[in-house]
């Protein structure tokens, strides 16, 4: 008999015999006929949509459509920065929420995703900095999100290896969010999966969505690269193609991909325990269990849905960390990669309701939707399920941008990861 | 066990000898030598430890490829960690030191995990460590990384210097092999912009260590002789040490040169960054042979059978004194001569294919090798080093036959071509049975900018193995052994049980094994994609050069699929690892960004200033004095200002021209007010918005005379705003007479503020600045004591006060004389501090602090700036929607505590209960918050829910440690209400 | 004018090639169709062709360069800049033009040496072997805009904004220094 | 790392010589206008996957505004024309379905 929960215990009985019993993570089924809700993206949110659906509001015939393989897409490929420091309400509470998820994921998917609470700083490097910071202390202290202004010489305790003296921008202070960290990004896709796969639902990988079929402004199914497939709603989960599939059902989105890159040195030693962030010169970095340092910048100017970026942007990047960490200068990258990611109006998401009847988007979440995928599922399997958006849901409609209520971040923060 | 060999040798100078030291233990070698040459020279055969397992490990290869022989160089601030020892050039006094153990590389802690290697198979820990909940945080994971993570940590400052340098050209050849070089001579004689960059120090790759004829002569000569051919033409640049890092899109290439690595502290840039535009790439970079899966063959002394080969023709040195050879494949009996030649032994040659025959087969067997068909290695024997080998039938599970002593293995199972610079941008693979490996799908390129191929790829990278299937691509004769076709071999022997399977390592350096992929396959993480990063196979510092097609064979075999059906991992940049410094070039410390400087900056400078970053530029903050805190200087630079005398640096102001026939039109577009019916002469605050109705930018429009109008923008705005006028003007309205230039920089411009400023300049002389002559927002030019000056009559601060442009040349030299005349008033310089605090007693608003990207002019009280004639501006229709017309929007207002205190930056003022997500409602924040030195405490300013409407409210604002500061709603003009200081 | 000194005061230096700030220079920017009349008759005044795309005309007292469709940019002394722009203003009032001295906005270097060109290729995209004599490029030197051209026989000069000039002289200092050379 | 062809001085520019600006021909609708008009020219993008039209600046040059009709799918650059075209410059749609058969076309 096979190994379908996890623990210390099963691997040592497996060890016996040369892990011979483990079954399948998930299952990958050819698809059914129809679905109730057919989600398009197997990505963290479009897996934890799916997840929350059958988890919280008992909807379990559910089929999750992904082109390629499941969380190879952006989930797969972003540097894994959770924090939930936002200065909007309505961003802080979802950021919170999916932080709070994620502080119990491995236990309730009975798979460790290694969330990693290891404190997130984002450094303040001006006046101006400084001030935008103090203010989201304020605003999160009244969200009920931890975080706290430190002063320069804590930022030094915290990363022995930066460099707070500048000479061009001197570290003044940081926002620093102690429960802020980085989780495992494939592990939180499969964990998910799993979840879904042990509920009885049907995760179709490489298969593609061509089509959207609607009957007098009714979403009635969809055309695939596996045959057609019907169903009773159907949630858009896919963020860089979020403008390819809304074209399929006939609407537009304010949205804009383009590619965010992301690269990793060779491994050393753990040198640093947190994750820093340096908005001012558009860096960041951390060092993930394996011992790279992780590092990320600022996104690509124009349309792009290949998966490279342009090389200038990382030379931009790396000298702003270099001049950060100059220890860093003789580390080697190791490898670089690009995403693509989804960029709004306002550079917040969008989980909405659309012109079709019983369609639901859920993208948007542009260079920063790692951090918020519990909360983003959890939102999303309850507007989909309602038909409605709950409070978590509700000020990220598709209609804010007509009505000029913006959700703008940009305001405390330049990078958004 | 490895040596040095008496004679012999291509690339090392014997008569040049080096030092160096490995783990403290000063060792010799040669100059040529590469680190990992030196190391088995000295007869150091283990030399790191594996990630997991912390298994012993030795050299691999003797390229890029390898593995295992990464060790830390350097000390102090010129310490680097994972370099790749076969890849380093030897050089005088290099101290190196192994990695990834402790207490030492002989007796590692570590190890235990090796005995306990069942526990831990690929991805344990996403099945384990999650109870109690907090301990993967605080007791697991800091474990996992302790083990995890390779090399030492550099501790300092890099004290090289990097740079990096553009070319242009119509090829680039990546790779200097009898391929390249042949391709090379083929561009170039047809004319074309050559570049051919060659990794290593050294022209002809693999062809003249493996022999064969090329046009009559020996691969050596021709060699020798193309490579001069190619210096005598003056369209081609030859580069050695120079790596192709990456094939970006549009044929533009990273190159990675190594110019000082081995000459540490002389000065010169230790690494150059190439950035090559070319019209074509030609991938000639070769082929990477592929290790067999077996058990044990990881122990320090089993090696890559091309490897073996290299170290003793290239280094003359001996990876052992008793070589068993073990293949799938011809090119390994290559090995067997080399070592037979070299004088020392090879007990067998252990050939998995059933009976074969070639001429290099025959020739071996000739020199009296037993030659073992049919047969594999059952078992390594060994730890730290391998002391004998014992064979099976290849076709069983392992049942031992006979056993050989030995004290290092060379393996081949084939070679797989080098895709990756082909692969970059998109180029396609298709699996080649017979040869098996994937190589180029020669109608699948990467494409340009054109749409057309902008990759080649040619010679061993395009899958074409014998020399004179290469030469023979590009017409040239050439002569090597004729070779049996190879057997794909992908586990050895071909039924081997778990217990074998477990310890036949894929990826030395991630200690991923055949198990571990097949578990994988298991657990369904059956994409390549998946399996990678479950297993993390091919996902250390060699990127699987090794591993990766061994690793999706057992893949593909596990799930009964094609190997074409699983395809590859991504390739992506860089070929392998390039330093951080070099990705930086020049820009660090001083060069880091630019850094914009008023023609004022050196006397601050001269005077303490206090920096403050603005954009680009940097402006003085304060002038601190003597010990004086940066407070007490602020404080004291306003009280002076108000009752003397003050001078601002107000160079880093925006001053755009725009002159024309629609000037005035364009203008009122721009601002929400209207700037077409501004008097000549006179000045006017005008702001504009983005079309969403943001207000982006304000400041001062002057009209100079009928069709030409001055526009002064925020410091960090000219750049940004100018652009803005442009877009508008080449994109929307280009029918338009209207032209514009940014003119900031021509002027350096001083603010002269205080009741004496008056005063000061009429003792300057040479222009009348009465209230009659230049009254309160009008401008005049002149010429003010000596210097051409325009002087603008406005006020920023509420004082008198004038702010003087002359050419920026002549900037210092006014500043000076300002100071000069200004002794006698008491005259000081104020900064950007004390400009904040004396705008926000007055009660102007300050981009940055009261906007904030959300903010609309409607919401500052700024109304009267926004003209109700105009039906058209930038912004108007935005600021027309719902959200925006909400009579509920915060609206400015001015704030006071109720005990004088300074609010803290940022606070919210809370409302009753809480929203639907249980957040705090709140109806209002502080914008800017200073302590007023002139009225003695603290004033704010803040956006507040209907705030004009609620003057004398008090409001709670909770700050820190749960203290709740209350402030009192009051007008937000806090100084000179009446507005008389100014207008006098 | 005795006041006026140029950014960095004609500071220099020595490395494989030599790096200088050439002093006080002026410059004055015409913003004008390029085709009209008027502007020709009122270059020409001054014995200054308009300059074809890109292009730029070196005079013996004067040169002028092609800097966009509309835009030219007038050298010449430094003291002899704001008559010439008032002077051209007048020519040219007639006509939709902006005629403004901008010397003070600039500075302007000299890289000069037989690797005079390996300087610039370590800092800008441009193709030097193919840069040929009269053209005026536009582009960037590391993080700031410039406009170069050949100013001589190995010789380039190079304009750029007068705030980041000594970022500029920074940049030519570390990349001509002896041990960079890149042939 | 793009290249394109300013068409105003004839460089061909390095993408680090260029600022992007997004999607090209958007008609701007101001005051008086529709949600829906206002809607389209400010937020609603086409963002397609394949044919784009789209807006750079020359900014490290002659710091003109050009369009590019460029594939976003596979970089391919099918041209690059003035600004002053409100829809895309005959040449590019005919270079466009020269490469590209079976676009839909310019909608
Ligand atoms: C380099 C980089 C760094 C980042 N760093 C961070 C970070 O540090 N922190 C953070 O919080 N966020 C970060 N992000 C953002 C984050 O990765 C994304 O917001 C998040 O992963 C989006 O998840 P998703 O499920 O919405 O999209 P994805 O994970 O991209 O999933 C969408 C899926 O839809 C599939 N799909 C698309 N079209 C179709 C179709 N027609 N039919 C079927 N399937 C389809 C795709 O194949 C894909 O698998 C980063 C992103 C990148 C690229
Ligand atoms: N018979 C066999 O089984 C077999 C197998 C492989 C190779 N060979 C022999 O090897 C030779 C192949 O010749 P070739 O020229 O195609 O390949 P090569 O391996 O001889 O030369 C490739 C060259 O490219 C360099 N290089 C690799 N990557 C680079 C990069 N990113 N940047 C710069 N340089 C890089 C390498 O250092 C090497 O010098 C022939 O002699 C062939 O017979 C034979
Ligand atoms: C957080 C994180 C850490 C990574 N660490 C490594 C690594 O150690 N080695 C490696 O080869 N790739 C690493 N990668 C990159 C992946 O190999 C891969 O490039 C990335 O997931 C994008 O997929 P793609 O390159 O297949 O398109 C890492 C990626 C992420 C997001
Ligand atoms: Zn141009």
């Amino acid at each position: 008999m096979g190994n379908r929960r996890y623990s210390m215990f099963a691997v040592a009985r497996e060890a016996m015999r040369f892990h011979a019993g483990w079954e399948r993570a998930w299952k990958s089924p050819e698809p059914k006929k129809r679905y109730d809700v057919v989600v398009v993206g197997a990505g963290g949110h479009g897996l934890a949509t799916a997840y929350y659906l059958g988890k919280v509001h008992g909807i379990t015939n559910v089929a999750v459509i992904e082109k390629g393989w499941l969380g190879g897409g952006n989930t797969g490929r972003n540097t894994t920065i959770i924090r939930s420091n936002y200065l909007q309400d309505p961003s802080a509470a979802i950021y919170e929420k999916a932080r709070g998820l994620y502080e119990d994921l491995s236990q309730d998917l009975n798979y460790n995703v290694m969330f990693s609470p290891r404190g997130l700083l984002m450094l303040a490097q001006s006046e101006h900095e400084m001030r935008g910071y103090k203010r989201t202390v304020y605003a999160n202290n009244l969200q009920g999100v931890e975080t706290r202004w430190i002063e320069r010489n804590e930022v030094k305790d915290l990363v022995p290896i930066i460099n707070i003296d500048g000479p061009r921008y001197p570290v003044l202070g940081a926002l620093y969010q102690e429960r802020g960290g980085t989780a495992r990004h494939d592990a939180v896709a499969w964990g998910y999966a799993r979840g879904c796969s042990n509920m009885g639902m049907d995760i179709i990988q490489q298969c593609e969505v061509t089509g959207v079929r609607t009957e007098n402004g009714k979403v009635v199914g969809v055309d695939t690269s596996k045959g057609s497939i019907d169903c009773g709603k159907l949630a858009m989960v896919v963020a860089g193609h979020s403008s390819v599939l809304a074209e399929m059902a006939g609407f537009r989105l304010p949205i804009e991909s383009a590619a965010l890159q992301a690269w990793v040195s060779e491994p050393i030693k753990p040198c640093m325990d947190v994750v820093v962030m340096a908005n001012l010169v558009h860096g960041y970095m951390s060092q993930s269990d394996k011992g790279e340092m992780v590092i990320g910048g600022g996104t690509d100017g124009f349309n792009n849905y290949t998966q490279r970026g342009s090389w200038h942007h990382v030379e931009e990047t790396v000298r702003a960390l270099v001049e950060t960490f100059p220890m860093i200068s003789r580390l080697k990258m190791l490898r670089q990669w690009g995403g693509i990611v989804d960029m709004t109006g306002d550079r917040s998401p969008i989980l909405s309701k659309t012109p079709v009847e019983n369609i639901f988007v859920n993208c948007g979440w542009g260079t920063g939707g790692f951090k918020s995928i519990p909360g983003s599922g959890w939102a999303m399997a309850e507007l989909v399920a309602k038909g409605e958006p709950g409070p978590l849901a509700a000020d990220f409609g598709l209609n804010r941008f007509i009505e000029g209520r913006f959700i703008d971040e940009s305001v405390a923060a330049g990078v958004a990861h | 066990m490895s040596h040095r060999l008496s004679t012999g040798g291509r690339l090392i100078d014997r008569k040049k000898p080096l030092s160096f030291s490995f783990n403290g233990k000063s060792m010799q070698g040669f100059a040529g030598d590469t680190l990992a040459a030196a190391l088995l020279g000295a007869g150091q055969t283990m030399v790191g430890r594996s990630f997991k397992y912390h298994r012993p490990r030795g050299i691999v290869a003797s390229g890029v490829e390898e593995p295992n022989a990464l060790v830390g160089l350097g000390q102090g601030d010129r310490f680097e960690p994972d370099q790749r020892t076969t890849t380093t050039e030897l050089f005088e006094g290099a101290v190196t030191k192994s990695q990834n153990h402790w207490p030492s590389l002989e007796f590692d802690v570590g190890e235990i995990n090796d005995k306990f290697y069942r526990l831990l198979p690929a991805g344990f820990y996403y099945k384990t460590f999650m109870f109690p909940r907090f301990a993967w945080k605080h007791l697991f994971e800091p474990i996992v990384r302790q083990s995890a993570g390779l090399g030492a940590v550099p501790k300092e400052a890099d004290p090289d210097r990097y740079e990096q340098a553009y070319a242009f050209c119509d090829v680039v050849v990546a790779g200097g092999g009898v391929s390249g070089l042949a391709a090379a001579l083929r561009e170039a004689k047809a004319g074309k912009r050559v570049i051919v960059m060659e990794q290593t120090a050294h022209w002809g790759g693999r062809a003249v260590v493996d022999g064969g004829q090329i046009d009559g002569h020996d691969a050596e000569g021709w060699v020798r002789d193309a490579v001069a051919a190619l210096e005598g033409m003056d369209n081609v640049t030859l580069m050695t040490r120079t790596m192709m890092s990456g094939q970006y899109d549009h044929g533009y290439i990273v190159g990675y040169q190594s110019v000082a690595d081995t000459t540490p502290g002389d000065g010169r840039p230790r690494h150059r960054l190439w950035r090559i535009r070319t019209k074509m790439t030609i991938a000639a970079n070769g082929a990477i042979e592929r290790p067999l899966s077996f058990y044990g063959n990881d122990i320090p002394g089993v090696m890559l059978a091309s490897a073996v080969r290299d170290y003793v023709v290239n280094w003359a040195v001996a990876p052992g004194k008793r070589t068993v050879i073990v293949t799938n494949n011809d090119d390994a009996y290559r090995t067997a001569l080399a070592l037979l030649d070299a004088g020392l032994e090879v007990p067998a040659v252990v050939d998995a294919r059933d009976n074969v025959n070639s001429a290099l087969i025959a020739a071996v067997k000739a020199r009296g090798v037993k030659v073992m068909t049919g047969h594999g290695i059952a078992k390594v024997k060994g730890r730290k080093s391998v002391t004998g080998v014992e064979i099976c039938r290849q076709a069983g599970e392992g049942t031992v036959v006979n056993e050989i002593a030995c004290d290092c293995v060379a393996m081949s199972g084939g070679w797989s071509p080098i895709v990756h610079l082909w692969s970059h941008c998109g180029g396609k693979l298709n699996w080649d049975e017979a040869n098996a490996m994937f190589r180029p799908d020669q109608t699948r390129p990467a494409t340009g900018a054109d749409g057309q191929a902008m990759v080649q790829i040619v010679g061993a990278a395009n899958g074409d193995l014998g020399l004179s299937q290469i030469m023979g691509s590009f017409g040239i004769g050439a002569a090597s052994e004729e070779e049996a076709p190879i057997e794909a071999v992908w586990v050895m022997p071909a039924g081997a049980p778990p217990a074998l399977r477990f310890k036949s390592f894929l990826d030395y350096q991630n200690d991923v094994k055949v198990s571990d992929v097949q578990l994988a396959a298991r657990e369904g993480y059956e994409s390549v994609e998946h399996t990678k990063r479950y297993t993390t196979l091919g996902m250390a510092t060699d990127q699987g050069k090794l591993s990766n097609i061994n690793g999706l064979a057992v893949l593909s075999d596990a799930l009964g699929r094609a190997i074409p059906a699983t395809g590859t991992t991504t390739f992506r940049p860089p070929y392998t690892p390039i330093s951080f410094g070099a990705i930086t070039g020049e820009a660090r410390g001083e060069l880091f960004q630019p850094l914009r400087r008023t023609p004022m900056h050196a006397w601050h400078e001269a005077r303490g200033a206090h920096w403050e970053p603005v954009g680009q530029w940097r402006r003085p903050y304060c002038y601190p004095r003597g010990n004086e805190t940066h407070r007490e200087a602020v404080n004291r630079e306003i009280l002076n200002a108000r009752t003397n005398v003050g001078l601002l640096d107000a160079s880093t102001l925006g001053k755009i021209v725009v002159k024309g026939p629609d000037a005035g039109k364009f203008l009122d577009m721009l601002y929400t007010n209207m700037m077409s019916t501004l008097g000549i002469g006179k000045c006017r605050y005008g702001l504009m918005c983005n079309e969403n109705g943001f207000l982006s930018d304000d400041g001062v429009v002057v009209r100079i005379d009928e069709d030409t109008w001055l526009c002064h923008t925020t410091s960090g705005g000219a750049d940004r705003i100018h652009g803005w006028m442009e877009d508008w003007l080449q994109c929307e309205w280009w029918d338009w007479k209207v032209y514009t230039a940014n003119l900031t920089e021509q002027f350096a411009q001083v603010a002269v503020v205080g009741p004496k400023a008056r005063m000061l300049l009429e003792k300057l002389g040479g222009m009348d600045v009465s209230k009659e002559a230049l009254p309160f927002m009008t401008f005049k030019d002149g010429v003010l004591g000596g210097f051409n000056a325009r002087i603008y009559r406005i006020s920023f601060s509420g004082e008198l006060s004038y702010e003087i442009a002359v050419p920026a040349n002549e900037g210092a030299a006014f500043w000076e004389a300002l100071n000069a005349a200004g002794e006698e008033f008491g005259v000081m310089p104020y900064g950007t501090e004390g400009l904040h605090v004396m705008r926000a007693e007055k009660g102007f608003i300050m981009i940055g602090d009261e906007t904030d990207g959300t903010v609309i002019p409607q919401d500052l009280g700024l109304g009267w700036a926004i003209s109700k004639k105009k039906e058209d501006y930038l912004g108007k229709r935005a600021q027309a929607r719902s959200h925006m017309t909400d009579p509920g929007r915060w609206k400015l207002v001015g704030l006071e505590t109720l005990d004088g205190s300074v609010l803290p930056d940022g606070v919210y003022a809370v409302a009753e209960g809480h929203n639907p997500n249980g957040q705090r409602n709140v109806q209002g924040r502080v914008t800017s918050t200073y302590y007023s030195p002139t009225l003695g405490k603290g004033i704010a300013m803040g956006l507040v829910k209907h705030g004009p409407d609620r003057m004398g409210e008090v409001l709670d604002f909770p700050a820190d440690e749960g203290k709740v500061i209350k402030a009192r709603i009051v007008d937000a003009v806090f100084y000179d209400k009446a507005g008389e200081k100014q207008d006098v | 004018m005795s006041n006026a000194v140029s950014p960095l005061n004609g500071k220099s230096a020595e490395g494989f090639a030599r790096v200088a700030e050439a002093g006080l220079k002026g410059m004055i920017t015409i913003r004008a169709d390029l085709a009209s009349k008027g502007l020709a008759k009122a270059l020409k005044a001054l014995g200054l062709p308009v300059p074809a795309l890109r292009r730029i005309e070196e005079g013996e007292a004067r040169a002028i360069a092609w800097m966009s469709p509309d835009e030219l940019l007038l050298i010449c002394a430094y003291d002899e800049a704001a008559a010439t722009a008032a002077t051209l203003a007048e020519a040219l009032a007639k006509e939709h033009a902006l005629v403004t001295n901008v010397s003070d906005a600039r500075a302007m270097f000299t890289v000069s040496g037989a690797k005079a060109d390996e300087v610039l290729m370590k800092l800008s995209p441009v193709d030097f072997p193919k840069l040929a004599a009269g053209e005026m490029r536009r582009t960037r030197a590391a993080q700031v805009a410039a406009a170069l051209w050949r100013s001589g026989p190995e010789e380039l000069s190079l304009v750029c904004f007068r705030s980041v000039a000594s970022y500029m002289f920074g940049l030519l200092e570390v990349s001509s220094r002896k041990g960079g050379e890149i042939s | 790392m793009l290249i394109l062809h300013c068409p105003y001085c004839g460089v061909d520019c390095e993408e680090a010589e260029l600022a992007p600006g997004g999607e090209a021909h958007l008609k701007r609708f101001g005051p008086g206008s529709s949600d829906t008009d206002f809607e389209g020219y400010m937020f609603a993008r086409k963002n397609p996957k394949g044919v784009h039209f789209e807006r750079w600046r020359h900014a490290y040059g002659c710091g003109k505004w050009f369009l590019a009709a460029r594939c976003t799918a596979t970089l391919e650059v099918f041209g690059t024309y003035k600004a002053q075209n409100s829809v895309p410059h005959p040449d590019v749609i005919a270079a466009v379905k020269a490469r590209r058969p079976d676009w839909e076309g310019y909608k």
